[in-house]
């Protein structure tokens, strides 16, 4: 069979260019071994948000008394529910694709693609059998998975990645976390509100070590008071024992080692790309760490053969690998494309209080050599925080001086996830602070702070 | 394909861009615009105002 | 005593003006005959988004099986401490604006202000006495207050307005709410939600009549599901009856007059501007259907004295009148200022789901005569919504079809007054669909809606 597109792997960097590319009148085909709709959908962004939506509604029940609603007799979280309804969801939206795809006639192929040395894709199927395929465009959107370190191996039971911390079959009575970065603090958060004793292990000196600095710390103290217990500047050297039975040595900040038991290790190290066995040396596709080397337009060295997603460089986010597959596919189709501007980006972290931020950090922006304007403003100061219970958190604007051009915003708070998208959007559209101060925000809302945060950075505050 | 600014530096939005480009209206001749908005950023209603004033300056031969 | 500013009332208009004035290095006083931040503060914004919290909370309780979360026992909202918290939490926002004002030494004088003929200011104080103050310039914030029909006399017993509902004794066991603009709408869901049998009666053929139809028809829905009694085309004609057992007339929609029983009615049919007793006639400033007349910086018809918020025309909301302060102090201070642009100025309504909206609706739009595009994204196909459980509503955009330029976006869903800043700075910075749709919005979140609504007018949806 020829294709005009062929796209191995159905996450959200794949299935989004296969629809794409579909409605650009192309013949596409999608290329899955596994669930359709990848990581994200199956054992990522979609279970993870499901599970911490129910940690959501089980901490307003323990707080429903600040709220004048008093509950006569146990609140109890049903671990093996929650987990059935996080799984419920993730189905519900693999279908979904399964849909999407049907509806753009997208033809999805099962097994393991594998590119040849002639640029074609041979499919390996569940019963063994090869079938090759010719595309002129083939896009490698295969993903990752959890990484291994070698004094972390995961077994499943003791020491466990993402996907079985997303199915155990009951609530372990303590558990340690290593690495705190989105995913890590996440789980750690989860857990803790179930009422898991959660140690978070981090190796770097903040937590959630890729953003702002006063963001780590809001989070650290935020994760105290939710009684997490944070080690930063540490690292787990090994585990011993046995199932619910561990030992595991740490090397604390002083570089002593302690010796903690809990029930389970969560490893939390970040991801490896699926490169191995997809055909790159067959076909000459040129990698580096580990990651496939792509252009501007996701096209390899090799013609004919894209790259998007986790397996090139760049952060291993959903949005991000939808964004190249849109941005890839409409190249190929010939349209004039602006390449995608990696400031722009938007990372959040679904715990109690929220995190989200786009762009420089504060002192990325001084090592880059700007000079710089900080604007913050804290939810402590909010009407709606206050009317919502929620005065944790802040805003926190960098402006370069000169021109006034955001470069980064960083928040922590309710909401702020879906409060970020104004920055991204306004990044977009060349903002300086003056415009973000006199965009008309409805009052009572937390975006307001966003306002007033450029206010701040201007000395025009109101509020503070 | 057109800046984000004119070649005086001013910032054109978006919308401005898609006016200018829709109207055949040259990246010189945008420099010439004064724009109104913060830090003489033109906006809409200076485009718009530019365009009527050119109908009115060049009326169209019977 | 003479000052650079005196600003007559200090609700959300005038205390910002005063903030923002002292800011600007003048010398600037605020006249207040009742508590400090007027009804947004007080008896508004803040105190019933503070009783919808609750009531959110509430409603969260009530599912949370469907999150996996076991109550044994009962669940029982206590009206008295959800309206004790509500009143705590305007009393602290209120004692903040002190703060504020101190910080930004802005002298409070307690009294009633009124203009006199030679444009002072005359301040009765509550022991009677009257002092003159002089000012280079005076703005009028004095606001407004519940408008009272005639067949609707307000009581505060049998029929009450917007102060009595937010401070009631008890949890009334049915109530009418006339008028199902954004206030009462919020009414009508709080008292419903804890358990109060509400019947909303709206004169026009929609709910929430100013907004886009599809908004209106949502909510009539949803507010059906919640159990809320929904009759448009209709009007209360008259209430009999004593306090706890009233007789209601209602004129159907086929002009019947139907006979509901209920505890007590809430007439929430619109505002009626302070501009009694205020000293306009005297100082000669001219009004228009009750409002004070001015011109794009608040300028009235006499030098020197300028109005601002809910008695000058416009949307009665809270961040117009601020945003009207700021413009009209800056203007006053000699800056650079552009007049506010009223189709950029967002409107919500808190209920669940939530309300908002900015610019023209479709029927505005075709009516002034644009060729549009319209897009429309249902949260029922929004992976996040489907985590949260909150699949109700969806994002509409508005563009026009010539340039692409945004021109209104409505919204229905949780989170949407959240939502809705994006737009507006979106609008302020001149967006075409275009930058919309390429903003790479976070995943998953609810505001991806906005990215794929904007894609849905230009037939580039991934989800639908
Ligand atoms: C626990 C967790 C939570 C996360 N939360 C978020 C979040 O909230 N927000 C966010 O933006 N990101 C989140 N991420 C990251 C996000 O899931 C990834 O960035 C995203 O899934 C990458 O998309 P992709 O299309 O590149 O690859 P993937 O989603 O990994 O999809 C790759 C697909 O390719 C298939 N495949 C691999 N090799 C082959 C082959 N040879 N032949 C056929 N099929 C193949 C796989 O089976 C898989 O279905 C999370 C990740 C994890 C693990
Ligand atoms: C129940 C309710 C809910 C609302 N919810 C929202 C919402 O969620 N979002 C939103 O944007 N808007 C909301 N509003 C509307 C909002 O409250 C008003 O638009 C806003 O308060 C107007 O501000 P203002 O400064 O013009 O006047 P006000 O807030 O009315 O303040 C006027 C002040 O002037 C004082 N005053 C009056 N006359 C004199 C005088 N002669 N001398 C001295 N002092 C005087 C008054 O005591 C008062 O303190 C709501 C209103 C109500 C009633």
């Amino acid at each position: 069979m020829t294709y005009d597109l062929i796209v191995v792997g159905s996450g959200p960097g794949g299935y989004v260019a296969a629809i794409r590319g579909a409605q650009l009148g192309m013949n596409v085909a999608v290329v899955e071994r596994a669930e359709l709709g990848g990581i994200c959908l199956n054992w990522g962004c979609i279970p993870t948000k499901s599970l911490l939506k129910s940690a959501q509604v089980f901490d307003y029940m323990k707080h429903s008394a600040d709220y004048g609603i008093a509950v006569e007799g146990e609140i109890k979280p049903d671990f093996e529910k929650i987990v059935e309804r996080s799984r419920g969801v993730a189905n519900k939206m693999s279908a979904g694709i399964q849909y999407l795809l049907k509806k753009n006639k997208v033809t999805v192929i099962n097994g393991f693609g594998k590119l040849t040395a002639d640029k074609k894709l041979e499919v390996l199927a569940e019963d063994g059998s090869k079938t090759n395929y010719e595309a002129k465009h083939i896009i490698l959107a295969t993903g990752a998975r959890s990484r291994e370190l070698p004094n972390l191996p995961q077994d499943g039971k003791t020491i466990i990645g993402y996907r079985k911390a997303l199915t155990l079959e009951k609530l372990p009575k303590s558990m340690i976390v290593v690495g705190s970065g989105a995913i890590g603090s996440e789980f750690a958060y989860f857990y803790s509100s179930l009422g898991t004793q959660v140690t978070l292990v981090e190796f770097m000196p903040n937590i959630l070590p890729i953003e702002d600095e006063e963001v780590s710390k809001q989070m650290g103290r935020s994760f105290k008071k939710n009684k997490i217990k944070v080690m930063v500047n540490s690292s787990v050297e090994s585990v011993e024992g046995t199932e619910g039975d561990l030992k595991v040595n740490i090397k604390n900040k002083k570089g002593e080692i302690e010796v903690h038991e809990c029930e389970i290790v969560l490893s939390a190290v970040g991801i490896t790309p699926n490169t191995e066995n997809i055909g790159l040396e067959e076909a000459g596709v040129v990698t580096e760490n580990g990651r496939v080397v792509v252009d501007d337009y996701f096209r390899t060295n090799v013609e004919g053969v894209y790259a998007i997603g986790d397996i090139v460089a760049g952060p291993a986010l959903a949005h991000v690998a939808s964004a190249e597959g849109i941005c890839c596919v409409e190249k190929i189709a010939g349209m004039h494309v602006e390449p995608i501007d990696y400031t722009t980006i938007p990372g959040c972290t679904y715990t109690t209080p929220e995190v989200a931020s786009m762009g420089l950090t504060e002192k990325a922006a001084k090592d880059a050599g700007h000079e710089i304007k900080v604007g913050k403003f804290p939810f402590s100061a909010s009407g709606k925080a206050s009317a919502a219970g929620a005065n944790e958190g802040f805003v926190k604007l960098i402006f370069d001086a000169k021109y006034g051009e955001l470069l980064g915003a960083h928040m922590v708070g309710a909401n702020v996830t879906e409060m970020i998208a104004e920055l991204v959007t306004a990044r977009k559209l060349e903002t300086t602070g003056h415009e973000l101060i006199k965009a008309i925000h409805p009052h009572p809302t937390m975006s307001e702070a966003v306002m007033e945060a450029a206010a701040a950075a201007y000395d025009e505050v109101i509020h503070i | 394909p057109m800046k984000a600014k004119t070649e005086n530096g001013n910032f054109i939005s978006p919308l401005v861009r898609t006016i200018a480009k829709a109207e055949n209206i040259s990246n010189e001749e945008l420099s010439s615009i004064a724009g109104s908005g913060e830090a003489k950023r033109i906006t809409k209603k200076d485009i718009l105002q530019y365009i009527e004033d050119r109908k009115v300056a060049t009326p169209k031969p019977i």
